[in-house]
């Protein structure tokens, strides 16, 4: 077996460059700071390469798998005679494929922001956060064991809450990252339950003991129950609580949208490659606990998921802030991911979902990063979100406009890029093993490709919208990041998935399911015409449309009616009855009972204020009859 | 008897000896040279840490009456270094003018209440433990009430020294009863004797009800805030961390020795009372402007959370609450000592006062940021650890529904310890907090609360240092 | 035995009277000083307890006895720290009210 | 019968004035009918033939702590000044919570069987006391006797740090 403990060195650097960065930073120029954080992530992105070269292409798959390694182990602490606890380095498929997700997303957003975030007060502070964030995402996905992996799991939360703070001077940037940090830490207290009823039953935190096959998750699956499900279904749907908080599902998503107010690069960072995809990981982290030990907490997985999906794609089509178009898009595909994870079986073939997730967040990293950094050279140009701002941007930012494009195109699931594929192997997963959501899926494609090609048409065609200096292509240390994702959109797609990254380890073939993957694409073209038909021109069709009935007869009797009536259907009807309620539901309801939590615990502590008199009588008061009420309680109501 | 015998007490004669020599050496310092007391003070307090550090035999003297044991000097070993920090810190407000005539007291009290708690940790009967609990906090109402021209502090003094009567009295009641009802106060034959009649639930009740008033249970917390606001700030540090600390400490040894047959009745109470406490002095942390009275319901809360550990009545639970409790005293003193810092420097105890801090005064600014992260429970500092850690232990005697009850609690403390530092980094303010520079002592203990923030929990010797010397149920 | 004829349960009666006569006084007087007399009156029954439990159950040692005695020793520091705290306030705030000692709260 | 006898007027003492001191208008009655209190305790312990007990009740508790306790009233009160009334709402509540608690307690105390010890009884004698008060073995007090001399010492310097006069440096201030 191949030693492997270099990877070590894989978070120790970033974690090294933040040190030094945060101690020393301010004694340099701060582009010093931007260019030692870049220089510390190209090398950690190149041992990562080294390593998934090795453990693929070279190593390659031992007896017809791929070993989980431990390539760093020692044991940390002894919790309890049987508990202990290690820390370490964790190498299996997942995890190599994640060390070259984060590293190259990571690097290129580190390339990016030297031009980006350019001038910026607090340059130097952000290239230390930057590192801090790929140090613990880092340790995440190499973690051994659960608690180690919770621990890097919050300092991504911390690290984050930092980062979207970033702007602290605005408090929309304030509000929305304290609102990030308490929200998913809302969730993670699923997490961390969870982790206690795992460990607890099987007596183990290790990832290695847990998925293994006669480990003992899944061969003590009896245990106490609670509510018809056991224990260890329980404490995987309260894992999944963890996931589904920093994944953005539905409800735990609100903070997602909000944390748009982060710096651009941000985003593209945290909210399209790595952090959201976290949730992700950890369920196939412990895929093999779910197939086997609880399938229904695996559908949870999958319907949360599905339902994710759709919702967040419907939304997206009503939103006019770009980033927020994103947020949402996120989510969705996201949500993707976890329906696939839903439907997927255990071992070989059975597991396609899995692979297709996997494949899926890998080929999504490098999409969505490329569309959040386009985004920002867009933003960077015209100095608004608002694509109302925007328009005909296309003859301004050639280079832009063309990687953009190929983003729309591959998360469209246009072939032979590489949305495509993975896109197609998860409608295929999902149509093996569950109909309905292979119908949610199939829907939410068509919705992608409308929202993602209405988003650029805004941008880059429609009229000149009236600029105070002409927008102009960003510089080159900012589109050479654009050019290299989008070389990576492309053609990711072709990379063997199937015999790399499998639920069991195990290489399988996987086919291109024609059934699927030509509706998927018809669906897709569609969306993309009727987009092309709205949002192309400066039409006033959908306006025109708007207005009333009597439009509607005018316009029937022109050759366009087909069109038009659709367009009716769409404008008047699926947005302004489904898409902006759904929207304002999610504005209103879902965010406001986050709000209400917070207003009732405000409220309760007004009113037990009087408790706290400062008289000392009434002190003594209740410290009298709180003995008496417990002598009651206990001697003679509570009698055992 | 012998001399091997009475060095058993080393603890308690050594402070007692240090007690005494300040006071001779007060007597012979004159004017402005009192002000040489704190270092010499100091570095003589400073030795006597070390020794009880240094290797110690085990053993029972005075006929039962006081017993050590390494647990024991464990728990003593972290009230002497949690109090070194609290006379460091203390120094700068010391050397006030206004302090001057009472310098060598402050030692001399605090030292007191430290003997009583070592006396009271080392308790093996009843009687020994009330000595304990009272040398324990009649000094320290004299200490709260120390600043004369605040009526504030007198308020404090007086707050404490009544309320703290009553409990004992209720207290004292409780223990007649367990006399009437086992023919003892020695731990051992009351444990021996114990039954689970109504008068003997009652009588624990009343006992119980004594303790939680101490370590600031709801509902018998009623007076903490008050006290703690109105106290010098160093006092109100010392209050928080070595004294509650140490009544948490007796709690759970005399739980698990002396009541072990009713296990079942004292984990309800517990249950009931963890409950309360995490859940009200999160509602009232919320809504508070005074710094003080700010982590004095954050520590309410967080004296919820040991109850996690001791609930357990395991060797576990043990472990993991003398762990919090090490955690906490660096945690919580860290954030003291900024506050204290603050305070001497400037007289400024509000959370407005705070805004733009980050501007003046980064390194503060940063240690307040550490401390409120580590009391809110987030990795990879201390509290992170301590927190998981008694919230493992209580999951693992499936007491889920309570460890749920914690964590939503530690989510909500979440949000009000974001509030300071949002105050520090994020609100404008006109004239902030002048840029200061604290003197050698006050960094000092500044720099060693934050180095115990940050290691304690990384440093895995420490965790199973305490459980090799922690049991269970006796 | 100066005892005969009384049995322990009166002696657990007056004590626990007086013990909530104490804490009636210290709920209601609103004189500091006063509320410290009560104090003073939940003591003493307790000692009275101590010293009938000694007496009539487990006369073979003194464990009640002395704690009666430790409890009285304890008293009078108790009594003296608070007093001259009560001086204090008197100084401070005119007044030994405990009413008016209330400027901290909620 | 003689003894019946002396225990119920030590008892009535005892009940009668307590209620008293709770209730007076007058601070320093209040004390004076506390001083009856604490004397007929002294009583008590007598009739129960804890001699030294008793003589440590009157001089510790009646002739130390009262005496301390008037002291501070005639320094801070007048002498005919009468003490405000609670609230009745205040009165009511406290009167409700501590006859429910004495119920409930008398009910438990009532209820259990206490049964003595069938020991050699050792006779609380002066000699026994002083013997056991040096004592370091088991049910000697020699500790506790130590450790509330600390108490006592650290009680006195608190007292004196808090109610010692300012001097006039800080007057100034």
């Amino acid at each position: 077996m191949t030693n492997y403990s270099y990877t070590l060195f894989i978070p120790l650097i970033p974690l090294a460059m933040f040190l030094l960065i945060g101690l020393t930073g301010h004694k340099f120029k701060p582009i010093v700071s931007g260019y030692a954080g870049t220089l510390g992530l190209t090398v950690a992105a190149f041992l990562s390469y080294i390593t998934a070269i090795r453990y693929f292409f070279i190593e390659g798959a031992v007896d017809g798998t791929y070993p989980m390694i431990k390539a760093v182990s020692t044991v940390w602490l002894r919790f309890t005679d049987t508990l202990h606890i290690d820390l370490g380095v964790l190498i299996d498929p997942i995890s190599v494929m994640m060390l070259v997700v984060i590293t190259t997303v990571s690097l290129m957003v580190h390339l990016y922001s030297l031009g980006y975030m350019k001038g910026e007060r607090g340059f130097a502070r952000f290239y230390a956060f930057l590192s801090l964030f790929s140090f613990s995402m880092l340790g995440l996905v190499l973690a051994t064991n659960i608690f180690q992996m919770y621990i890097f799991w919050e300092l991504v939360g911390v690290s984050s809450f930092l980062l979207i703070g970033f702007y602290y001077e605005k408090p929309s940037a304030v509000a929305a990252s304290k609102k990030a940090f308490i929200v998913t830490r809302f969730a993670d207290l699923g997490f961390l339950i969870g982790i206690l009823m795992l460990s607890f039953t099987t007596d183990t935190f290790d990832f290695k003991t847990l998925t293994s096959l006669d480990g003992p998750i899944i061969t003590s699956t009896a245990g106490a129950s609670f509510m018809g499900l056991s224990v260890i279904t329980w404490s995987l749907i309260f894992i999944f609580i963890g996931g589904a908080g920093k994944s953005a599902m539905f409800p735990l998503h609100i903070w997602l949208p909000d944390a748009m107010e982060g710096p651009t690069p941000v985003s593209a960072l945290i909210h399209a490659a790595t952090m959201v995809v976290a949730g992700v990981y950890l369920v196939a982290r412990l895929f093999p606990a779910y197939a086997i030990a609880a399938p229904d907490a695996l559908h949870v997985v999958g319907y949360v998921g599905g339902f994710t999906s759709l919702f967040a794609a419907v939304i997206a089509i009503t939103q006019i802030d770009i980033k927020r178009v994103l947020a949402f898009s996120t989510m969705s595909q996201i949500g993707y991911m976890m329906m696939s994870l839903g439907v997927s079986g255990y071992g070989d073939h059975e597991g396609l979902g899995y692979m297709a997730s996997m494949f899926h967040l890998f080929t999504h990293a490098m999409f969505k990063a490329l569309l959040f950094l386009g985004a920002g050279a867009i933003i960077h140009a015209v100095h608004s979100n608002n694509m109302t701002d925007m328009g005909g941007l296309r003859k301004y930012m050639p280079i832009t406009h063309i990687t953009f494009l190929i983003a729309c195109l591959t998360i469209a699931g246009i072939p032979p890029l590489s949305g495509f594929w993975s896109k197609d192997e998860i409608l295929a997963a999902a149509l093996h093993h569950n109909p309905i959501l292979f119908g949610i899926g199939f829907g939410v494609a068509g919705l992608t490709a409308f929202y993602m090609f209405r988003l650029y048409y805004n941008i880059f065609w429609g009229t000149d919208r009236h600029y105070h200096h002409t927008p102009h292509e960003a510089p080159a240390i900012m589109t050479f990041p654009l050019l290299f994702l989008a070389v990576a959109s492309v053609f990711s797609g072709f990379l063997p998935f199937s015999h790399m990254v499998t639920s069991d380890g195990k290489p399988f073939e996987a086919h291109t399911d024609m059934l699927v993957a030509i509706p998927s694409v018809v669906i897709a073209l569609i969306g993309i015409t009727f987009a092309t038909i709205m949002y192309k021109k400066p039409s006033t069709i959908p306006d025109r449309l708007a207005g009333s009935i009597k439009g509607l007869y005018k316009a029937s009797l022109n050759k366009f009616w087909f069109d038009e009536i659709y367009l009716f259907v769409t404008k008047r009807v699926i947005f302004a009855y489904i898409s902006r309620p759904i929207a304002w539901f999610d504005r209103h309801v879902v965010d406001a009972t986050m709000n209400l939590v917070g207003w009732t615990v405000t409220t309760a502590s007004n009113k037990i204020k009087g408790l706290q008199s400062g008289q000392l009588q009434q002190y003594a008061m209740v410290f009298v009859s709180s003995v008496v009420i417990l002598v009651l309680l206990f001697v003679y109501l509570i009698s055992k | 008897m012998t001399f091997q015998d009475i060095l058993l007490m080393r603890h308690e004669l050594l402070l007692s000896v240090l007690m005494l020599l300040i006071l001779i050496i007060d007597l012979m310092l004159k004017g402005e040279s009192r002000k040489s007391l704190i270092p010499v003070s100091l570095t003589l307090f400073l030795g006597v840490v070390i020794i009880g550090f240094l290797p110690a035999s085990e053993g029972s003297i005075f006929g039962g009456m006081y017993k050590t044991n390494g647990t024991t000097l464990l728990m003593k070993n972290i009230l002497n270094i949690a109090t070194l920090i609290v006379f460091l810190q203390s120094a700068a407000w010391l050397k006030k003018e206004e302090n001057n005539q009472k310098l060598a007291e402050f030692f001399i009290l605090i030292l007191s209440t430290l003997i009583g708690m070592n006396l009271m940790i080392s308790s093996g009967d009843f009687l020994m433990f009330y000595i304990g609990l009272e040398t324990a906090t009649i000094p320290l109402a004299a200490l709260a009430a120390y600043t004369h021209h605040q009526t504030k502090s007198a308020e404090a003094g007086i707050k404490l020294i009544l309320s703290s009567a009553l409990s004992s009295g209720i207290l004292l009641y409780g223990i007649s009863m367990i006399y009437g009802t086992t023919g003892s106060v020695y731990f051992t034959e009351v444990a021996a004797k114990w039954s689970n009649e109504p008068l003997n639930i009652m009588a624990f009740i009343f006992f119980f009800s004594g303790m939680a008033f101490k370590i600031s249970l709801v509902p018998f917390h009623l007076w903490t805030a008050d006290v703690y606001e109105g106290a010098p700030v160093n006092v109100t540090s010392y209050l928080s961390v070595v004294s509650k600390g140490s009544a948490a400490f007796v709690l759970m040894t005399v739980l698990y020795t002396v009541f072990p047959a009713m296990v079942e009745h004292w984990q309800t109470v517990l249950y009931v009372i963890a409950v309360l406490t995490m859940t009200i002095g999160n509602l009232f942390a919320l809504r508070q402007k005074n710094m003080k009275r700010f982590l004095a319901f954050s520590s309410i809360a967080q004296a919820g959370f040991i109850l996690l550990g001791i609930i357990g009545a395991s060797q576990l639970g043990m472990t993991t609450t003398i762990f919090f409790v090490l955690t906490y005293v660096f945690t919580n003193l860290a954030a003291f000592g900024v506050v204290s810092a603050i305070s001497n420097e400037t007289g400024k105890e509000n959370m407005d006062d705070y805004n733009g801090l980050y501007q003046t005064n980064p390194k503060l600014s940063l240690l307040l940021m550490l401390a409120l992260f580590s009391l809110a429970g987030i990795p990879p500092v201390a509290g992170f650890f301590g927190k998981f850690f008694l919230f493992a232990s209580a999951a693992s005697q499936s007491f889920y529904w309570l460890v749920f009850i914690a964590v939503v609690n530690a989510t909500i403390s979440l949000y009000y310890y974001l509030l300071p530092v949002k105050a520090i980094f994020i609100n404008k303010n006109e004239n902030p907090i002048p840029s200061f520079k604290s003197d050698v002592y006050t960094r000092t203990g500044l720099i060693i609360a934050a180095l115990g923030t940050l290691l304690i929990g990384l440093l895995s010797i420490s965790y199973e240092y305490i459980a090799s010397l922690s049991y269970g149920l006796q | 035995m100066m005892t005969e004829g009384i049995p322990l349960e009166y002696f657990l009666i007056v004590s626990t009277l007086m013990f909530f006569i104490g804490i009636f006084g210290f709920l209601t007087r609103k004189n500091l000083i006063t509320m410290l007399m009560s104090i003073e009156l939940i003591l003493n029954s307790v000692n009275i307890n101590f010293v009938a439990f000694n007496s009539y159950l487990y006369p073979h040692q003194m464990q009640g006895q002395f704690y009666s005695l430790i409890i009285i020793a304890v008293a009078a520091a108790e009594a003296a720290v608070a007093i001259a705290i009560i001086i204090n306030i008197y100084r401070n705030f005119r007044s030994i009210e405990t009413d008016k000692v209330d400027e901290m709260k909620y | 019968m003689n003894n019946q006898v002396m225990f119920f007027l030590l008892s009535a003492i005892i009940l009668i004035f307590s209620v008293l001191t709770v209730t007076t208008r007058r601070v320093l009655r209040a004390a004076v009918y506390l001083l009856f209190v604490l004397v007929a305790t002294a009583g008590i312990y007598f009739q129960l033939q804890y001699n030294f007990l008793a003589a440590v009740q009157l001089t510790v508790y009646a002739g130390g702590i009262v005496v301390l306790i008037i002291f501070s009233i005639l320094l801070t009160s007048h002498i005919s000044e009468r003490a405000p009334r609670a609230s009745a709402a205040k009165a009511a509540l406290s009167a409700l919570a501590t006859v429910a608690g004495a119920i409930l307690v008398l009910l438990t105390v009532l209820q259990f069987n206490f049964t003595p010890a069938r020991l050699e009884k050792v006779e609380p004698t002066v000699t026994n006391v002083g013997r056991a008060l040096v004592s370091y073995k088991e049910y000697g007090y020699a500790l506790p006797f130590e450790a509330i001399s600390i108490l006592l010492l650290a009680a006195m310097i608190g007292a004196i740090v808090v109610a010692k006069k300012e001097s006039n440096q800080e007057k100034q201030k």
